[in-house]
């Protein structure tokens, strides 16, 4: 039986995000497109070629063991920005304190990605949630089907064209057809005989 | 396995410390509040149905629609006429009981009452009218009652934003 | 040597497809696992989820920040204290803005009493799946008295929607305080009696020691967070990694396990209990004296109280269009939910006082500063209102004028946020409650995300059961204490 | 054809006499059976009174005074009550389960001694009739659990007579030491023989056996801890999931029944049945004059009470770990304790 401890005990805290940062631009000059800075909140936004490198990178250099992938999920620009999508990466290290966030540009006609499960293992259901509700494509991904919605879905609803009602707000979802129909059908059974 | 170890499974010492323990506790006063009989007694502010408070026999709203505009939910309908509220629709089936409406009117017009016990058989009952939630502060928010709700849970005011006299402290062990 | 034979053939066998879930007993909600089983052993399990989507990114996008916060009390149903604390913890830091102390310490207080309600409820539940029934309604006695201590404080039992974005919606009484103060005097021997009953229970032993294990690396690689990770041996707890609240100003300790199994899991959550009155008693102690919303005037709601003045006139007011200052822009016009304002494009428009509902919305759309009110104007004649809107106007009543400009525009649109983009998590009773804003300069956030605890672990499920048995699956869904609420969205 | 010259005046007695004794079994039938479904009546309410104070709540309260009327409330609802049966069903089959789970458990009411020469049939082999119907009761079990169709069902039912199967060995196993000591498989005979003992009840000299009684009869019954073939949690509520109304009262009946049962024969083997132990009779000498049927039902209802509270004390076990009690533990405990208690009675053969 094991026995539980109560600790206080804390990791020292880690390196700053701007030298987070400079370490992956160092590493990977070609790959970073620009990095911003809001509220103390560090982002990296790179090309997507090699978005599967620069995150083992970040959870393999010992330095920067970014163990936790904290969310991972994307967002979807529109037209306000020339590429499409932006998959979000939100990593920390519990060894070391430290988080960044990357953010690997997708353009809408190219909607596929690396996937991160094989570096975290956790990033699998995000995966799946991300394809569900923006559509981009996670190559190498083991199981990558819709998981909120049901399979048979159309669209993809975080999507900024995807009508907050959905397309046709006013049809019935299919299933609930089926319920008329079948309750129709039933109408002319005798229940009692 | 120690001899300790082996002598607590033997004789199943847990178990009946566990025992003993619900033993003790038939015997202690049941929990229970038998419901339609008796009623527990609901906080000050409880955010129930909803009325339409008065001053002086009238309506405080005006028909400014905020409520209508900040409702999360979108429950709030407000139609009007001749320099006049005619409509004033709640869909308690919609109704979140957020409580931003009260919030957001500026006039405190509309209030959360105690009531919670509202069922129905049929939609329409649960349409709130004007006349309804009118009738509703007669019924939930009689003589001051009404007053110490917005003295109360109409937020904020300035004294959130400051020091009031007489603020909750801890006043040490009891 | 003698080589065994094959047996021939005779029977095909092939594992038994049961589907548990989505209306089950023990899968705590809406969740569907589909379990492939050899006998008893568990040989795939695929969970489904999506029965309780609601779409609350999507929602929230479609939202102002002030508005969106009730749907966080929806996530994660049995702690909406400590989903609306993170709500308004991620919009402040976008904002800029703090709450004061005083505030910080109440949400810390009633965050924790969350935290005790839900580790109740999650104790209630994973110990009648495990078969104790009598530990369900004991926490559950407890519970309903932290349900009415939220009661007391705002209202509403379960959907509290209490911090609000710069402080909470009101402060606390004296009644609610000594309250607190019984609660946190007895709670600790109510958490002797769920232990008389199954912390040494040889039954409760057999079923959870050893079950679910998961290896500390493991467990931070799936993307665990709160006790079911700490289970494991990783003391990683936003409120000592990045505090938020009043954390920083209390004392207390991260309890780890060093197994990773159901019961170090159990025993995690068990000690976070302590630990939870531990922070209650410090804050209470602590708590100062001063504002519970944060001076922050554009963020947050504006004093009611200011513009009484107006809104609850002694001398009923008038509205008033100054024809010199009118430029005619109809803005006022289509404002008026009375349509009690006629006239054309660029003359000046006049309101007709029979109609006009003294609403102030005509007063908050003008720009030009052409609508006047005026006190005591009610039922005057014209002429009387031109004499009346001339005369200056006193400091008292610009104010309140102000106080209601304000009002309305932040009930109509909500603070406009810079642009940027900000994730803060804090440590909500089942993990990592992250929030996700980007913000594109507008009153509404371009995307809001929620990274929810109980999906991710909804997630290593599979990871925890295979091999085990039928029955360890329910001990597994236990000790991820997952809402599916929350893992829906 | 002269009816007198065929049957003589003594056939007509013996006939009589016959009838007489038909008449006093049916009779005896119809106590047992009156008597015995209406405690199992309020062997419910008493269950869920008891469970609920523990649990401080109070149970049942809105029917009738403090409840009382609840069980018969609970068995008008059952009554009429849609009766489903599930489409893919083995309908025969699925008619047939509770009735042989309920009739099984029944027929053991016949050779339980409530009283001194109150049992309707004294047979000889009472002990081992017990166990040969409470075997046939598993197949009620598990036919219920095949014919309804489901999983869980099918589940539950496995795992019911897996269960069943293996207790029934332990249990037995814990019997033969009472038997050894009393000399005889008939009830009434045990009961004597205890009420002669120096001991007065067999739970004294006997208790290791008494202690795998207990623990084998709780198994025998499914209840908590070892309700896995119901297993709410897991398996909602086993074999009989599939079933409503009239076909779900049989198998709750059957249930309570077999709890009676269990009960009974605990008190009958281990606490003395209808007797009270001589030493107590010694202190309190006015006891002697109530009705011995007094004190097995209250010595019933003493093994009633201690379901409950295990019940409402302990969490639920693991199949296969309820197994290995089972196999691993009880059955050589068991026979350990028939070895003593034959090592015993030699050598008090040897010095007395």
């Amino acid at each position: 039986m094991a026995v539980t401890e109560v600790v206080a005990g804390l990791h020292p805290a880690g390196i700053e995000q701007e030298k987070i940062a400079e370490m992956i631009k160092e590493k990977f000059p070609e790959q970073v497109i620009d990095v911003t800075n809001f509220r103390d909140q560090v982002a990296v936004i790179i090309k997507k070629n090699q978005s599967f490198s620069i995150l083992k990178y970040l959870h393999d250099e010992p330095v920067l063991s970014f163990d936790h992938l904290r969310d991972l999920t994307a967002i979807d620009w529109s037209n306000k920005k020339e590429v499409r999508f932006e998959v979000v990466y939100n990593l920390l290290s519990t060894k070391y304190r430290h988080i960044i966030r990357i953010k690997a540009q997708v353009p809408e006609n190219d909607a596929k990605i690396a996937s991160v499960v094989p570096i975290w293992a956790g990033a699998n259901w995000h995966e799946r949630e991300c394809f569900d509700m923006f559509g981009i494509q996670f190559v190498g991904h083991p199981d990558l089907r819709r998981i909120l919605l049901p399979e048979d879905w159309e669209g993809h609803p975080l999507r900024k064209d995807y009508p907050l009602k959905g397309y046709e707000g006013d049809k019935d979802w299919p299933g609930f057809i089926e319920v008329i129909k079948r309750s129709q059908e039933l109408k002319e059974f005798e229940w009692h005989d | 396995m120690t001899f300790k170890h082996f002598i607590k499974t033997i004789t199943f010492i847990e178990i009946l410390k566990g025992m003993a323990l619900t033993l003790r506790r038939m015997f202690s006063r049941a929990v229970t509040i038998q419901y339609p009989d008796e009623r527990r007694k609901i906080a000050p502010g409880f955010r129930g149905q909803h009325a339409l408070s008065k001053r002086g026999g009238k309506a405080k709203c005006v028909g400014c629609g905020l409520c209508a505009t900040i409702c999360p939910s979108q429950c709030i309908s407000i139609t009007r006429e001749k320099g006049q509220v005619t409509k004033y629709q709640i869909e308690l089936l919609r109704c979140i009981y957020c409580g931003f409406c009260v919030e957001a009117c500026p006039y405190g017009a509309i209030s959360l009452t105690g009531n919670y016990e509202y069922s129905a058989y049929n939609k329409q009952d649960l349409m709130m009218t004007k006349e309804k939630l009118l009738s509703n502060w007669d019924k939930y928010m009689p003589g001051t009652k009404g007053e110490e709700y917005y003295k109360k849970f109409w937020r904020p005011m300035s004294e959130d934003f400051g020091t009031p006299p007489g603020q909750a402290m801890y006043g040490g062990k009891r | 040597m003698i080589k065994m034979q094959e047996p021939e053939k005779i029977f095909e066998t092939r594992e038994l497809n049961v589907n548990m879930g989505p209306q089950h007993p023990a899968t705590h909600g809406v969740l569907r696992v589909v379990l492939d089983l050899d006998g008893e052993t568990i040989v795939r399990l695929t969970p489904y989820v999506g029965y309780l989507h609601r779409g609350i990114e999507k929602l929230g996008e479609n939202l102002s920040y002030f508005q969106a916060l009730p749907l966080t009390d929806r996530m994660d149903y049995v702690s909406a204290m400590s989903n609306n604390i993170g709500y308004c913890v991620a919009v402040e830091k976008l904002y800029g803005i703090e709450a004061p102390p005083r505030a910080k310490f109440i949400r810390t207080i009633v965050g924790e009493l969350s935290r005790i309600s839900n580790h109740l409820l999650w104790l209630a539940t994973h110990a009648l799946d495990i078969g104790a029934m009598t530990v369900f309604l004991y926490c559950f006695r407890e519970r309903e008295w932290i349900l009415e201590l939220f009661e007391m404080i705002c209202g509403a039992r379960l959907t509290v929607t209490y911090p609000r974005v710069g402080g909470v919606r009101n402060d606390i009484s004296q009644e609610f305080i000594d309250h607190l103060v019984k609660f946190l005097a007895e709670f600790p021997s109510r958490i002797l009696e769920y232990e008389t009953l199954i912390d040494q229970n040889r039954i409760w032993l057999k079923r959870t020691v050893g079950i679910g294990v998961i290896s500390a690396e493991e467990a931070i690689n799936w993307g665990m967070t709160g006790p079911t990770l700490r289970g494991s041996g990783i003391p990683y707890d936003i409120r000592k990694f990045m505090p938020y609240d009043a954390y920083d100003q209390v004392e207390f300790e991260v309890p780890i396990g060093t197994a990773g199994d159901t019961y170090d899991r159990y025993r995690c959550r068990m000690l976070e209990l302590r630990q939870s009155v531990k922070i209650i008693r410090q804050c209470l102690e602590k708590l100062p004296a001063g504002p519970v919303m944060a001076d922050a005037p554009k963020f947050v709601l504006p004093p009611k109280d200011k513009m009484l003045i107006i809104t609850h006139p002694v001398n009923e007011i008038a509205y008033f269009i100054d024809e010199k200052a009118c430029k005619g822009c109809g803005m006022c016009l289509r404002a008026c939910p009375a349509k009690a304002i006629t006239g054309e494009k660029k003359k000046p428009h006049k309101i007709d006082q029979s109609l006009c509902l003294q609403c102030a919305t005509c007063f908050v759309t003008c720009k030009f500063k052409a609508l006047k009110i005026i006190p005591g104007g009610k039922g005057q004649p014209e002429e009387k209102l031109v004499e009346l809107s001339a005369q200056p106007v006193a400091d008292e009543f610009k104010k309140a004028q102000e106080a209601l400009v304000a009002h309305f525009d932040f009930i109509k649109k909500g603070p406009k946020v810079p642009e940027g983009e900000v994730y803060v998590a804090t440590e909500v009773p089942k993990g990592e409650l992250g929030f996700y804003f980007v913000s594109d300069g507008t009153h509404k956030p371009y995307r809001m995300r929620v990274r929810s605890p109980s999906f991710i672990h909804a997630g290593c499920l599979e990871r925890l059961c295979k091999g085990h048995l039928v029955a360890d699956v329910i001990a597994n869904i236990g000790t991820i204490d997952i809402v599916l609420g929350e893992c829906d969205r | 054809m002269n009816m007198a010259n065929v049957i003589s005046p003594s056939t007509v007695d013996a006939l009589i006499k016959f009838g007489i004794d038909v008449a006093i079994i049916l009779l005896k039938i119809v106590i047992v059976l009156a008597i015995g479904l209406l405690h199992v009546a309020y062997a419910t309410y008493f269950e869920r009174k008891v469970i609920g104070h523990m649990q401080v709540r109070l149970g049942p309260m809105r029917v009738g005074p403090h409840g009382l009327l609840q069980p018969f409330a609970d068995g008008i609802k059952l009554f009429f009550k849609e009766d489903i049966i599930p489409a893919q069903a083995d309908k025969v089959v699925f008619y047939i389960a509770p009735i042989i789970f309920m009739a099984a458990a029944m027929v053991n009411l016949s050779v339980i001694p409530f009283d001194a020469n109150f049992v309707i049939a004294d047979i000889n082999v009472g002990l081992l009739f017990i166990f040969a119907m409470a075997g046939i009761g598993v197949y009620g079990i598990f036919i219920s659990g095949w014919a309804s169709n489901s999983k869980y069902a099918f589940m539950g039912g496995l795992r019911s007579s897996a269960q069943v199967i293996s207790y029934e060995i332990a249990m037995g196993l814990s019997l033969v030491g009472v038997m050894m000591m009393a000399g005889s498989l008939n009830l009434s005979d045990i009961i004597r023989a205890q009420g002669e003992s120096i001991f007065g009840m067999y739970a004294i000299p006997q208790f290791i056996g008494f202690i795998v009684f207990v623990i084998a009869a709780v198994a025998e019954t499914n209840r908590t801890p070892f309700d896995l073939p119901e297993a709410e949690s897991e398996l909602v509520a086993g074999y009989f999931t599939e079933y409503s109304s009239f076909r779900f009262a049989l198998f709750f009946l059957g249930e309570y029944i077999a709890m009676i049962l269990m009960a009974s024969l605990c008190t009958i083997c281990f606490l003395g049945g209808w007797t009270l132990p001589w030493y107590v009779l010694k202190i309190f000498p006015f006891l002697s004059y109530v009705p011995g049927v007094v004190w097995f039902v209250l010595k019933v209802y003493a093994f009633f009470f201690f379901y409950y509270w295990i019940r409402a004390t302990v969490p639920r076990y693991r199949y296969d770990q309820f197994m290995a009690i089972g196999w691993k533990i009880l059955i050589p405990v068991a026979i350990g304790n028939i070895l003593l208690t034959g090592l015993v009675k030699i050598i008090l053969k040897e010095v007395l």
